[in-house]
């Protein structure tokens, strides 16, 4: 275990450099001009100049690199171009709204998987049933995200559709609201934060729910044929029982890893749904820093998501180790 | 005993259309038919669509009538010929991307879980790393880089696409190296080229085709995903994606303009998704 | 059908299963296929009773089908009555099985590898046999004759060897105290040593628990050894019943007969071929009003084919059978007994392979930080020399080290020292242990044989020619030139690899355990075919096994392999005869063998 | 209930006067800070706002401003000359982005309280445009200037923070999510209405529309589909005032259009009077000269030819002619012009493509290889006086001068017109090299479409200001009106 931490944590730094690398890289390659970006549009351009240098942007590329990567050591992502102040504020301003709706939509995705996985497993779907969520698989996450926003928010009022709280001046210690709501006795609090955020989760959720919930249902067939199983079964253990006991541990590594995969397609789908729903997360940050050429933001942004997918597959990996005990780590 | 059961298997007859639909599943092949049929269309696009999707043939906004079947867009153009030049750009483009990556990521697995040794550990080292970096993130990256523009959004996209296809087959040829009937044609005499072809590659094949074809849908929504980012084709030319995102604001007023083409999205990947399926099921099975 | 009298002292008590006229049809792929056909028997408290019958005659599915488990993609359905402690089991409810299986009936599957799961503890899984109690876990464990049950109990599956989890499945299956017990094969996997201590184990079980068991095999020694009565099966249909002395004495069903010739042990005459039963059968009559044994049955007559035969008493003995001519049966065992003897094997004093010195060590256990493993040795200087012509067995427990060594000699592997020397350019030839593992499955079988014709095209007449040759040599239709190998049967299999192990003949044959997954009349037709295409080619052969008896009919000389070393090397009979090494001694006193006066 | 709420559809990058050049949320810092001078609302005459009244000396190089008294700013810290030429200084001397504003002044003096002399480098009669400019130099409370300055001149602080003497003050401002104005009841000036201003951060139009007719929200400020404008509901109502954002296509060196016969053809085929309307509706006008129109109203308007059939001929007549227009952003307006251009240029056989260019390479095309024939830009100088228009886009070394295309002759006269105080002889000037551009087919000038917000009826007195970016709404004046 301690070596495959250290093996893990020795892989996400390099994945890291390389990331980091590439970003720089492109971004360098990119004609827009920072300066210029933060300078305004009429700036003269002695002003520009001016700023160029002040950002340092004279430099050539590799003196750039490492001057970033020599800050990157004392966990200095550099200041931003657009908001002018350090990336890591700006990080830690926009982070928790995306990590409580990214973590958020996981679990939903997941819960859906498995409720579906397994009411189809016990109910074999008839050809409607499987049509009906090949489709919604199927659908472009801005459709169902635009749909879901106007039926329950517009059309119905159930749900609110833009925004992460209604309350206003409400600052918990986590930034995470409906964490926070309860940490500080506040339910209301905890429970707008949560109605807030059911549809832009559920949006995201679906994609997830769908792939992991195909890929789980296709192990359990798999597994529940299984000589093991049949063991189970001629123990007399209800059925019920043994697709809990013995069917979902031995069918979750396949659908773990697909769930690895969608989280990585979850970062792209985070940039329209916080868009949709006027989430304020880092896809809205994201979005707006590529617009604004902003270099320190982007590669700051990249360092974040890449540590955030290393972190998620290694607990995927924990995860798979732990459902099945004969993949050592 | 072995898995097989006695003297008396009946011979199964060689490949056959009619068990590979009936095991892909009714629903399924409809999808396995479907995907050909909409890749001719595709290609027959240009000289298909009843009005020129550049010109402004009618007034704008003009909700889908008899004479233009999915209405006019907000310039006037037949927005039925226009998605069918969409299906195009976005069917191709796909197909495109599946195919390259296809090709390179299989090529790279095949090498190196053939060559084995050092070199199969540098190149998994590589495999792993594109894998793990946040994909999306590095695509805007380097489509902001390079600028928008359809081939460089493909580019982006096959970038990290490869690595899956240099996974699977990697994996695969790693697993069949170590069967018997790979180890007892070596010990024929068979070699080489001809190893590769007539022992490994078929038994990779299967595994590569059912990646592809599930993921067919995965790149078409990513690329939709990206041309809705505005990171798409040049203007004129109708993405599906850009097409949808343009025309979003007036969901509740021209429903039809950002509807239709996200709708005709949504049926892509429902074939190719349903395909996928189906190609899965029958292969598996046999 | 008769009303069969058991002429055995139990009649006295009820019975605990009573199976009438189950019918079992599964359909794969949309064709259905009747897999158990309308069989009938008791069986009572105490008693023992085995189920034999070669590959694919439907033992398993009965065992499925008294448990209710049959598999469900499969589509079963079943007919007849099934009557369980005096409950009716056909057409129940899901609940009154799962009471069943509870209390009343539990299984040993026949394959202990996937039948535990893989994820879960083995006491976890003991648990749950019994209700979740926790006491008698190790107790049972214990009794099923494993050393250590505290730490087999905490341990998951994939640390256990097969012996150790057939033995944990019995544990589970006998925990349950269940009125029944369905053994599928649960031997077949392993060592003589320990196949002998399981059955053992059986048969105390037996005795403490009133629990009647129902024992699948193929080897009709190893009923023998154990059963009180035997049904023998063929496909689908009980041919033969009786007491087990009355069936390995005076088979009436001429299968039975066959069955029991077939059977090779320490005994058997090991200059001639061994009589096997014949052919496979083809599937070219209406089973359904005939004998579904007539076409392979040496004694059929016209009327086999047009009358289903009645299960009635035996003639020979207290029984019952199911043939229209039993009464020409004993005249079977009388026929066969004079096969043609081998010619000699001409041997010549030079060497065909010669192994000096070879170690071998493999890296073991889990990686380090850096990925390295400690190595453990599986060869420690091993020295052998197989002469041209010459057959060399070589016998040791699992995990000795058996096929490292042939790998070795094939040169699949490289020796960490010493020297492999093959006297031969064309290199040897190899038969895996798996013959449709080792069949490409998307080639056919004759351009998989027609490989080794290097540069010759399999569509020129001349490549044809030779291809046909090769099978034909092996005892193959031609005709199955152009098949895939899913396409023919395991034996099939078999033969297309030898063939093509031999269309160019090689000096030096090695092969890997071809035997062990066979039952036993084809595992006697493999191995004749062996014998007789060594000598007709002329070739080396260097011959893995763990079965003594095997080894010792086909092998000129025996090497045993044990923990990596060759304890001895020498003459079969000799061996038996005046084992040097206690290893040898052991596997020589495990032998099953049918009890004196058997079928011969 | 006195709260107003208004989306922005990005995230206010710093709420630092000096140091950001902020488009959506000018407003807000500009109802916040107050300047000197101001634009008056609806047009691009300037009045006083801090200074009451100015004198500018003969040579033009000495301006004297005369500020209101009993100022205070939101902290309590009295409102001065020092407090003026304090803020100045910041803005000037410490590299902050929009020095350029002060880049000329030389001298600042405070002879007493109330009255601060700026002395200038050169004559600079649009001196008075860039104070009224709404990114033009704003006055900070000194004491949090000193109090928060950590040797960076309070930049860090100023970039969440405000404290400045207008009409509200920022009471919170959380990054993406919300910033809430409330009003500054010590305003020394005319009390606004609205007790709050809630700002949410709303980037997807069609959530705004949405939330618009949902009630959630009292405006849309920007970017409501001019289709949609017709057929509102009838609970919203528009208020629209001409912009000083004009459509403009520029053109690379070495195009086809640099044969006259060729431009004559695209002119007439992209001639905007075709479709203005169906683009537009009524909420626009075609531009009359290569400056905005309010800014500048030109004796001969710019007219384009009409004759399509002759367009037709002289393209066949040709050969093919392929034409690639680059687009400035990635905003939704730029894909629907461009697309009806690259339809009207199909009309007479010329093909168009269009292309989103990457942000910010439009500021880049000098050195591209490879750029667009045509670069259509939606872009306005930062202040009202027609110098900004001609030296922001072009004159040679004019910042937004894309494709670097210089024309000295008519450069002479823009910058003689720099000098001229009289505004019809100077305007008179700058229509000249402002035809000259044209004729030199440097720049096609489009349309100029209106600032045009789409409110909760009853929402009166937005105070739209030309010069400002569209949607920029005066909450000073904003208010429900009968
Ligand atoms: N789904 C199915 N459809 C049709 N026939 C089947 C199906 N499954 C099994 N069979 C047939 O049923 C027969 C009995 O199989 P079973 O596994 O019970 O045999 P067995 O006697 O246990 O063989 P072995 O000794 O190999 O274990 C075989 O001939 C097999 O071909
Ligand atoms: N590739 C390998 N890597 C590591 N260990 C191996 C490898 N192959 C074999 N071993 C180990 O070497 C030992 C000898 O293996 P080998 O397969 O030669 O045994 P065997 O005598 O053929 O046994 P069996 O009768 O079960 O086939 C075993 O302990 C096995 O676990
Ligand atoms: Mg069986
Ligand atoms: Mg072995």
């Amino acid at each position: 275990m301690l070596a495959y931490l250290t093996k893990s944590i020795v892989g996400a730094v390099v994945v890291l450099l390389m990331m980091s690398f590439i970003v720089f890289g492109l971004q360098s390659m990119i004609p827009a001009d920072p300066a210029r970006a933060v300078a305004g549009p009429n700036a003269p351009p002695e002003t520009v100049e001016a700023m160029r240098k002040q950002l340092g942007l004279d430099d050539p590329a590799f003196v750039q690199y490492g001057r970033f990567l020599s800050r990157l050591a004392h966990g200095d992502l550099g200041t931003s171009v657009r908001t002018r102040q350090p990336v890591s504020d700006d990080i830690r301003q926009y982070l928790p709204a995306t990590l409580e709706l990214g973590l958020a939509s996981i679990a939903l995705g997941a819960a859906l998987a498995l409720v579906m996985a397994v009411l189809q497993f016990l109910v074999p779907g008839s050809g409607g049933i499987r049509l009906a969520m090949v489709g919604v698989g199927s659908t472009p996450i801005f459709l169902s995200a635009l749909l879901l926003s106007y039926f329950f928010w517009f059309r119905l009022g159930w749900l609110p559709g833009s925004g992460r709280l209604g309350y206003r001046d409400f600052a918990g210690p986590t930034g995470l609201n409906l964490l926070d709501g309860i940490l500080v006795g506040r339910p209301d609090v905890s429970l707008d934060a949560l109605l807030h955020m059911i549809l832009p989760a559920l949006a995201l959720a679906l994609p997830i729910g769908i792939a992991v919930g195909r890929s789980l249902n296709g192990a359990l067939h798999e597994v529940m044929s299984q000589p093991y199983v049949r063991t189970a079964r001629g123990k007399g253990l209800s059925e019920t029982k043994v697709l809990l006991r013995h069917g979902l541990r031995n069918a979750a590594t396949a659908p773990l890893s697909m769930l690895g995969l969608q989280v990585r397609l979850l970062f792209g789908n985070l940039l329209i749904v916080e868009r949709v729903f006027g989430w304020p997360g880092l896809g809205l940050y994201t979005v707006q820093a590529f617009a604004s050429a902003d270099l320190p933001a982007v590669l700051g942004v990249a360092i974040v998501f890449g540590i955030l997918y290393i972190l998620v597959n290694t607990l995927i990996e924990i995860g798979q180790s732990i459902a099945d005990p004969r993949i050592s780590l | 005993m072995t898995g097989r059961p006695g003297q008396d298997t009946p011979a199964r007859p060689r490949f056959n259309w009619r068990d590979f639909f009936r095991r892909a599943g009714w629903l399924e092949s409809i999808g396995i038919v479907g995907v050909p049929v909409v890749t001719v269309l595709a290609v027959l696009a240009p000289w298909i669509t009843p009005f020129d999707p550049q010109l402004r043939v009618a007034g704008a906004y003009l909700p889908p009538s008899a004479g233009h079947w999915f209405g006019t867009d907000e310039i006037g153009r037949d927005l039925f010929s226009r998605i069918i030049l969409g299906v195009r750009y976005t069917w191709l483009s796909g197909l495109a991307v599946i195919g390259f990556t296809l090709i390179v990521g299989s090529l790279v697995g095949l090498i190196s879980g053939l060559m084995g040794g050092k070199v199969d550990l540098v190149v998994e080292r590589i495999v792993d790393l594109f894998i793990v970096l946040p994909s999306t993130l590095i695509a805007l990256a380097f489509v902001a880089a390079v600028g928008p523009g359809l081939v460089n959004t493909m580019i982006a996209l096959a970038i990290f696409w490869w690595p899956w296809y240099a996974r699977i087959s990697h994996d695969e040829i790693r697993r069949l190296k170590a069967r018997p009937h790979v180890e007892a044609a070596r010990m024929a005499g068979v070699r080489g080229p001809r190893l590769l072809l007539r022992y490994l590659l078929p038994g990779v094949v299967p595994a590569l085709l059912i990646g592809a074809s599930l993921d067919l849908a995965n790149v078409i929504m990513t690329l939709s995903l990206m041309s809705f980012l505005g990171l798409g084709l040049p203007a004129p030319a109708p993405e599906l994606g850009a097409m949808t995102s343009r025309t979003l604001d007036s969901l509740t007023v021209h429903w039809w303009l950002p509807i239709l083409p996200a709708a005709i999205i949504f049926f892509l990947c429902l074939l190719a998704n349903l395909a996928g399926d189906g190609i899965r099921a029958a292969l598996r099975g046999a | 059908m008769v009303k069969l009298s058991h002429r055995m002292s139990r009649s006295a008590t009820e019975p605990v299963l009573a199976v009438k006229d189950l019918s079992v049809i599964l359909s794969r792929e949309g064709r259905p296929s009747r897999v158990i056909d309308n069989i009938s028997f008791d069986m009572f408290p105490c008693e023992i009773v085995a189920l034999v019958g070669e590959s694919g005659s439907g033992k398993t599915s009965i065992g499925l089908a008294l448990q209710g488990l049959l598999p469900r993609e499969y589509l079963p359905r079943v007919a007849g009555s099934i009557r369980l402690a005096g409950t009716e089991l056909v057409g129940a409810g899901g609940r009154t099985w799962r009471s069943a299986r509870r209390h009343l009936v539990r299984a040993i599957p026949q394959d202990p590898m996937g039948a535990l799961n893989p994820t879960m503890t083995i006491r976890h899984q003991m648990r749950e046999s019994n209700g979740g109690s926790e006491r008698s876990i190790k107790d049972w464990l214990a009794r099923t004759g494993l050393a250590d049950p505290d730490r087999i109990a905490d341990a998951l599956p994939h640390r256990l060897s097969g012996g150790q989890r057939q033995r944990v499945l019995i544990a589970m299956a006998m925990m349950a105290r269940p009125k029944l017990l369905i053994a599928d094969e649960p031997t077949t996997a392993l060592d003589v040593t320990i196949q002998a201590q399981i059955l053992d184990l059986l048969r105390d079980l037996t005795r403490e628990q009133q629990t009647a068991i129902l024992f699948v095999t193929h080897d009709l020694s190893v009923a023998a050894s154990l059963a009180d009565r035997v049904l023998v099966l063929y496909a689908g249909r009980i041919v033969e019943m009786g007491r087990i002395q009355d069936v390995a004495r005076n088979a009436a069903h001429p299968y039975s007969a066959g069955l029991l010739a077939a059977r090779f042990d320490l005994d058997s005459d090991r200059r001639r071929p061994l009589p096997t039963l014949p052919g496979e059968r083809a599937p070219l009559i209406n089973v359904a009003s005939a004998c579904s044994y007539a076409p392979r049955c040496p004694i059929a007559q016209p009327d086999c084919m047009a009358i289903r035969p009645p299960l009635e008493a035996a003639s020979a003995h207290g029984g019952a059978v199911a043939c229209l001519h039993q009464e020409q049966t004993p005249l079977l065992s009388t026929q066969r007994a004079d096969a043609k003897p081998w010619p000699a094997v001409a041997v010549q004093e030079t060497a065909a392979l010669r192994l000096s010195n070879v170690r071998k060590t493999y890296p073991t256990g889990t990686r380090s930080f850096w990925g390295r493993r400690q190595s453990q040795p599986v060869l420690r200087s091993v020295n052998l020399t197989i002469k041209p012509g010459e057959c060399v067995a070589l016998v040791g427990e699992s995990g000795a080290g058996k096929s490292t060594l042939l790998r070795i000699a094939a040169g699949l592997e490289a020796p960490e020292s010493g020297t492999v020397t093959r006297f031969d350019k064309l290199g040897p030839q190899v038969v895996f242990q798996d013959p449709v593992a080792t069949l490409t499955p998307w080639l056919t079988i004759g351009e998989q044989i027609g490989e080794r014709l290097r540069g010759v095209s399999l569509d020129s007449e001349y490549g044809r020619r030779r291809v046909g040759e090769a099978i034909k040599l092996v005892g193959l239709d031609p005709v199955l030139m152009d098949a895939l190998p899913a396409e023919i049967s395991v034996g099939q299999c078999q033969r297309a690899v030898l063939a093509r192990a031999v269309i160019v003949p090689p000096s030096l044959l090695l092969c890997d355990e071809p035997i062990s997954a066979m039952d036993v009349s084809l595992a006697a037709t493999t191995l004749n075919l062996l014998s007789d295409l060594r000598r007709q080619l002329d070739m080396a052969m260097l011959f893995v096994t763990h079965d003594l008896a095997a080894a010792r009919i086909i092998a000129d000389r025996i090497a045993v392999l044990k923990d990596g070393e060759l304890v001895e090397v020498a003459d079969p009979d000799a061996i038996i005869a005046a084992p040097q090494s206690a290893y040898t001694r052991s596997l020589i006193a495990a032998m099953p063998s049918l009890p004196a006066g058997g079928g011969r | 209930e006195g709260v107003l709420r208004i989306p922005y559809v990005a995230d206010i990058g710093t709420f630092d006067p000096d140091n950001g050049f902020e488009t959506g949320a000018i407003s807000a810092i500009d109802n916040v800070y107050q300047g000197l001078v101001q634009y008056e609302p609806g047009s691009t005459k300037i009045v006083g706002s801090l200074a009451t009244s100015w004198d500018i000396s003969d040579d033009g190089l000495t301006y004297t401003f005369h500020l209101a008294e009993g100022v205070k700013f939101h902290d309590g810290a009295p409102f001065n000359a020092a407090a003026v030429i304090k803020s100045f200084e910041r803005r000037r001397d410490h590299r902050m982005i929009l020095s350029y504003f002060l880049a000329n002044v030389k001298d600042m003096r405070a002879p007493d309280d109330s009255t601060v002399v700026l002395t200038l480098g050169h004559p600079q009669p649009s001196l008075l445009d860039a104070l009224s400019s709404p990114w033009g130099p704003k006055i900070i409370s000194p004491s949090a200037l000193a109090e928060h300055d950590n040797g960076d001149f309070a930049t860090t602080w100023l970039n969440e923070h405000a404290v400045g003497t207008g009409p509200f003050k920022l009471a919170e401002f959380k990054r993406g999510q919300r910033y809430v104005l409330e009003r500054n009841d010590a305003y020394w000036g005319d009390k606004p209405f609205f007790r709050q201003i809630q700002i949410s951060v709303v980037p997807d139009i069609s959530q705004q529309i949405l939330q618009l007719q949902a009630g959630a929200i009292d405006a849309v400020p920007i970017n409501y589909p001019f289709a949609q404008l017709t057929s509102l509901p009838g609970t919203l109502e528009i208020t629209t005032a001409p912009s000083m954002i004009p459509y403009d296509l520029f053109v690379k060196p070495n195009s086809p259009l640099d044969d006259l016969e060729v431009r004559k053809a695209v002119l007439t085929a992209i001639n905007p009077a075709l479709w203005l309307q169906d683009a537009f509706g009524e909420f626009a006008s075609l531009s009359r000269s290569v400056y905005p129109n309010v800014m500048l109203d030109p004796v001969t308007p710019i007219r384009f030819p009409t004759d399509f059939e002759a367009a037709k001929a002289t393209i066949a007549k040709h050969g093919a002619v392929h034409l690639v227009i680059g687009l400035h952003s990635a905003a939704p307006a730029y894909a629907r012009i461009a697309d009806l251009m690259i339809a009207q240029l199909a009309l007479i056989g010329v093909k168009a493509t269009a292309y989103v260019l990457p942000s910010g390479a439009a500021y880049a095309l000098k050195g591209d290889p490879n750029p667009p024939d045509l670069l259509l830009t939606i872009a306005g100088p930062d202040a009202a006086h027609p110098e900004n228009q001609a030296k922001v886009f072009f004159t040679k070394d004019a910042p937004l001068n894309f494709f670097g295309r210089v024309l000295p002759e008519a450069d002479v006269i823009v910058n003689q017109a720099g000098q001229l105080t009289d505004i019809k002889e100077r305007n008179a000037l700058y229509e000249r090299a402002g035809r000259m551009y044209f004729d030199a087919g440097i720049v096609i000038p489009l349309v100029n479409v209106n600032d045009v917000v789409v409110h909760a009826k009853g929402l009166k007195h937005l105070g739209l200001r030309p010069v400002n970016p569209p949607g920029n709404i005066d909450f000073a004046t904003v208010r429900w009106g009968p």
